[in-house]
């Protein structure tokens, strides 16, 4: 079809530009009225609009059947989410940021996780729980963290963490039509990120499958969710101020991750910088280079490196949160030493 | 139905009563001769509670315990072959050998399972509850937790949800007078638990535990409640365990023998018995019902020994639903278990 | 000293809750003009519930509060100047510009601490009041939580905790009638929050927290209970907040203008300066209060101007105690940071 | 001093053989003793006798003031450690096991971990939570979890896991006399090892030292807690059976954790395989993995290996139990593959 004949009637499979946050919303009113048995629950998510606005508008759509507000009480409302997923409803928990997920956790690790192999496969927990992470709004030491790893790191759950606009419709749409629960990653200031985001309303980002978003020959940059923002923001300094190429893989799944296409690029560049917005030590970033060592020794040049969030409580004043950051200067620099062009 | 039993309902009960007991005692020596390993909480002295609840929750209701509930699963109508099963660790086990005695379930008898972290069964509960609203079905759930349950933030969260959202749910509050070694007194600076429910305007009452028939009388009432107006309540029963916490613990740390043995003479059989011997009952008719509660449980126990062992390749099964095989295929290179087989070939629903 | 204040006692509490209105309306402005970031939470409408309890809270005594905060550090005694620096984010805030608006404290003035999560102080306010009667000190711990927090567990667990040990601490439920745009009855299935202290047999109250000699009757009794008495209890003050949840809501979204207009003209700090109007304060004596307000906020803005930024070199100061740095020493090697400095030399207590 | 003149007098600096579970009790005493400031929190640690028997005797020696028996709630009485430690108190918290601290998280992570830096220096919180990991038990998925990396990495908290009756006492009393919040991070197999205590009661094992506990040419094994004892025992089954030298590195804390001792190892041997009782992906291993491959890049001859637990919520049959396990089996598997002697 050409871009010509692109018509109203059509649009549906089309692009439009918009940000994150609009596609994520997009994707959850497509699979409210796409099936009876979706439903969001979350604090702030209805009359309020949503504390990030992502929910926006739905309440006045659909009706407090379909889009529920809570009282603050995450441990009692995630799991109405895991009783209501047994019986074949499809919620979709909103947590206001990830920071308070650690009020609901054992819902989360110790119910939702535990289903379907702890009753022997006979009940299922489709449930979804979207979730921002992130830091970088002066939010301070207890609004600013980022456990990815941890869910990531627990079998029964898969976790998904969109880097673009398109992907936040259609892994968030993956998840929810998922029959397993699903925790997905959204991150505070990416919500106001744009790009083309398909609009028919079938698409769908497979779970388990990263995307090399930048090809190149020098160095890998390994990362997801706003980190693959600033890999690609490194990328380009590193291409125009150092001359070197270097190809961004966006892991888009962190459980189950794909290793295959990580450990292809490497294979291809021989060097490896992992990029996370949380701590390094025991997250993400790990992993990846465990694994990165492991499928490939033999092509390595240099050590994986890792950047992340320097390992403190995140401070307020915005002179120290910055340098707390794993900025582009930071994942640079990472590269050059992995280059042996700095140390 | 429920309402309280006639004569012949009453004997059916006892029945079931004398069958959790035996379970219970059987399950003890089992786990003895180690065929039974892990966890495993008997509930010998409830039995009042699980039989008479149990018979108050019609088919269609939902079921929901922690994880002394051996006694629910029977009552509920789970084969004592596959509870026994199941504490084997067996293929045939309600859960396949995976959950154990703590995580029993029956979707088909549409108990949503055991759990094993105090009070984290009740959000669950309460999600089944708002589960039935949307799918706009009349029945009603019920949960089982201990008195010492009632401590743990998760029960003040989900009766809050329970009344504010008008879901259909009872919360049984099995007061058994311990939670491992810690008395009620110790625990709760509102020892007449079923008056938390005020904070919530949500109707608690208390029940002898140990009255079959005031326990079925209450719960209908409760499950009638909750099914047709959509209020949930919370129910108090008062019981007694007469063995320890679990199989491991004597039970007489913190309490005397002397205390057992008072609540043993009020055993819930003994009153039932009485009540049954005075409509006629035999000693040939009561040593009929043991003995066919005898060898239920023993075919039980022929049956989970006949079982076969859960297949080793199959570690995985259950883990994810149909297609995840798929997702996953991408995670294997440098993977971390040496044998990739056990984790990603198995039972992922490929 | 506390107690119903006396007419110049009155004055002096006017002067501060004109102070906190003042400071807030600044911090607003300061916001906006980017020298303040993250959450800022206003307690503007509240000045009544936070200078009445601040009066009846003895020196010794501890204080423990959520994130809407200026207020009550103000009225408990820190400089303006350490509050705006800290907001401003620079050294000399009293938290050294690590923890901004949500974080403010003094242990010097017994305050501990300005917390982020939802009821998450509650526990931890539970455990001054245990280290108090651990040390035999006669003091006691009020706690500051907001109405939407009564619905969290871990109000359930402290209170039926301080209850069941009997911890001296008053919890302080400022009922604004807003959690964020939730409204009490959206939320609670109690609405009535402090008969939520009734289900751990604790004493619960309402008073009018926009009446400050009330607000100080009733939390100088229940402070002089909790020391003397060991007893714990539950005050809730009701009130309204006039801005916004935090600086970036309007506010409007889950309310009317009107209802807030009404609120405005009841505003705490009229009915105290109609009072003090009938006992003799002249408007020149208003203006006074006001211009010295305004003094001092202006000067705390320009002592936040003028105090350094913190040093980027000590981002991890106050991380870890004195000595931890020897225990980090062998970190090093394959740190995952790039500037190692950033981390592990900086503030490590060495 | 010569064997001989041991005597009563001087037992205290002598040592004595007894259980992991000893060893802790005594630490708990010898600090009851010291100092008037500690005391324990936990459910059933008192009347009870500790539901794994750690804190049997302690209520009757010191009292319930020193020795609090709890309701269950994890979330409050942890928070209560929190606040009695921030005015000086020196809490000992007892989590059952591991897998309760689910409840709690918030006020681990959140709160203790954030006060130091969150409040600029101004207080301190000497909180220490004790509690077992681990499996092996046949107690089912919710009970046979080690979360360790998650804790080892938050900044803020220091985390140690003792592997013999000598640390563990050791570790404990570092934990109680430090200024900052530590996690014990026990474990349930572990209680009925025995070894040699020294009966110095101001003997200390320092936090963020790892030991050497055999030397070896071959391969190095990175271990902590249960998974040393493993890591031992395939030592020696490969010495026997293969003829390989293993050295085992016993990590004793995660959090500092110490990479020299463990760089100096492999950069000896250049070949390593780390082992965890937890699962490998995100885990323990990973962050071990990643450090090794950086820190000792040329010295390698093999990519770091890993064992673990199998990537299931834990089943409850005896037989899928011991498959899941990371047993000697699978560690010398792991190390034969590293040395090219299998795959
Ligand atoms: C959150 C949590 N904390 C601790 C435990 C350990 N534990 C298991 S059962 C139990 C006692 C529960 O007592 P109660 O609720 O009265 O039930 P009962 O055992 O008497 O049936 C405890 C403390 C747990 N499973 N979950
Ligand atoms: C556990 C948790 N959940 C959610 C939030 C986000 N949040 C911050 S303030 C707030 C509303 C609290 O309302 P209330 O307790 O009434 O206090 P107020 O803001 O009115 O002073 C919410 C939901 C949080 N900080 N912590
Ligand atoms: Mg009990
Ligand atoms: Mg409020």
């Amino acid at each position: 079809m050409s871009a010509t004949t692109a018509t109203a009637t059509d649009a549906a499979t089309g692009t439009k530009v918009m940000t994150y946050r609009e596609a994520l919303r997009l994707a959850l009113q497509e699979e409210l009225a796409r099936d009876e048995r979706v439903f969001l629950m979350g604090e702030e998510i209805g009359v309020f609009g949503g504390a990030y606005k992502v929910t926006a508008g739905l309440l006045d759509q659909f009706g407090e059947d379909r889009v529920r507000d809570t009282p603050i009480s995450e441990e009692g409302f995630v799991g109405a989410g895991v009783g209501a997923a047994m019986i074949g409803e499809r919620p979709v928990v909103e947590i206001m940021t990830l920071n308070f997920i650690l009020v609901a956790m054992d819902q989360v690790i110790n119910h939702a996780a535990k289903i379907g192999a702890m009753f022997g496969g006979e009940v299922r927990c489709p449930l979804v729980i979207r979730t921002p992470n992130g830091a970088g709004n002066q939010l301070t030491a207890q609004h600013s963290q980022s456990f990815d790893g941890w869910f990531a790191g627990t079998p029964g759950l898969k976790v998904v963490a969109p880097a673009n606009p398109a992907d936040a419709k259609g892994l968030l749409k993956a998840a929810i039509r998922d029959d397993d629960p699903v925790l997905v990653l959204e991150n505070l200031p990416i919500y106001k990120e744009k790009g083309e985001v398909p609009l028919d309303p079938d698409f769908v980002t497979p779970i388990g499958r990263a995307a090399v978003v930048r090809e190149g020959t020098d160095v890998t940059l390994v990362a997801h969710s706003f980190a693959t923002l600033r890999a690609l923001r490194a990328a380009a300094g590193l291409a125009e101020r150092h001359g070197v190429s270097a190809e961004v893989v966006d892991l888009r799944s962190l459980r189950p991750l794909d290793v295959e296409t990580v450990a292809a690029s490497v294979a291809k560049t021989n060097r490896a910088v992992c990029v996370e917005e949380g701590w390094p030590s025991y997250g993400v970033t790990a992993e990846l280079s465990a694994r990165i060592q492991h499928a490939c020794f033999d092509d390595l040049d240099a050590p994986v490196e890792r950047v992340g969030m320097a390992e403190v409580p995140l401070p307020y004043a915005k002179v120290l949160e910055l340098a707390a950051m794993p900025g582009e200067d930071r994942i640079a620099g990472a590269v050059l030493r992995s280059l042996g062009l700095a140390r | 139905m429920p309402a309280v039993a006639a004569p012949s309902a009453l004997r059916h009960l006892y029945e079931q009563m004398v069958l959790g007991r035996v379970f219970e005692t059987e399950a003890e020596r089992q786990y003895k001769a180690d065929h039974i390993g892990g966890y495993c909480h008997l509930s010998s002295g409830q039995e009042a509670t699980t039989v008479g609840t149990m018979h108050a929750l019609q088919p269609d209701d939902l079921l929901v315990t922690g994880y002394r509930s051996h006694g629910f699963a029977l009552a509920r109508g789970v084969s004592p072959e596959a509870v026994m099963a199941e504490l084997f660790g067996r293929r045939d086990g309600c859960a396949h050998g995976r959950g154990g005695s703590m995580h029993l379930l029956d979707v088909g008898h549409g108990y949503y399972g055991g759990w094993g972290i105090v009070a984290g069964q009740l959000p669950v509960a309460a999600g089944l509850a708002l589960g039935l609203v949307r799918q706009r079905r009349p029945q009603a759930v019920l949960v089982e937790l201990g008195d010492g349950a009632v401590n743990m933030g998760a029960f003040h969260e989900s009766l809050n949800l329970a009344s504010l959202w008008g879901l259909p749910v009872v919360f049984l509050v099995v007061n058994n007078e311990y939670g491992m070694g810690t008395s009620v007194a110790r625990a709760s600076a509102e020892p007449e638990l079923y008056r938390r429910a005020a904070a919530y305007r949500m109707h608690g009452e208390r029940v002898d535990g140990n009255d079959v028939q005031a326990v079925i009388e209450a719960s209908d009432r409760l499950l009638t409640q909750a099914r047709e107006e959509r209020r949930p309540a919370l129910l108090e029963a008062m019981t007694y365990r007469f063995r320890g916490h679990s199989v491991a613990d004597a039970g007489l740390a913190y309490r005397t023998k002397d205390e057992v043995r008072e609540h043993q003479a009020q055993d819930p059989l003994f009153r039932v018995r009485e009540r049954l011997r005075a409509e006629g009952l035999s000693d040939e008719d009561f040593d009929a019902i043991d003995r066919e509660a005898d060898e239920r449980v023993a075919a039980a126990v022929q049956f989970a020994l006949d079982s076969p062992e859960p297949d080793v390749a199959q570690l995985a099964t259950g883990m994810h639903a149909a297609g995840s095989a798929e997702q996953f295929a991408r995670m294997r290179p440098g993977s971390a278990f040496g044998e990739q087989a056990l984790t990603f070939d198995a039972g992922l629903g490929s």
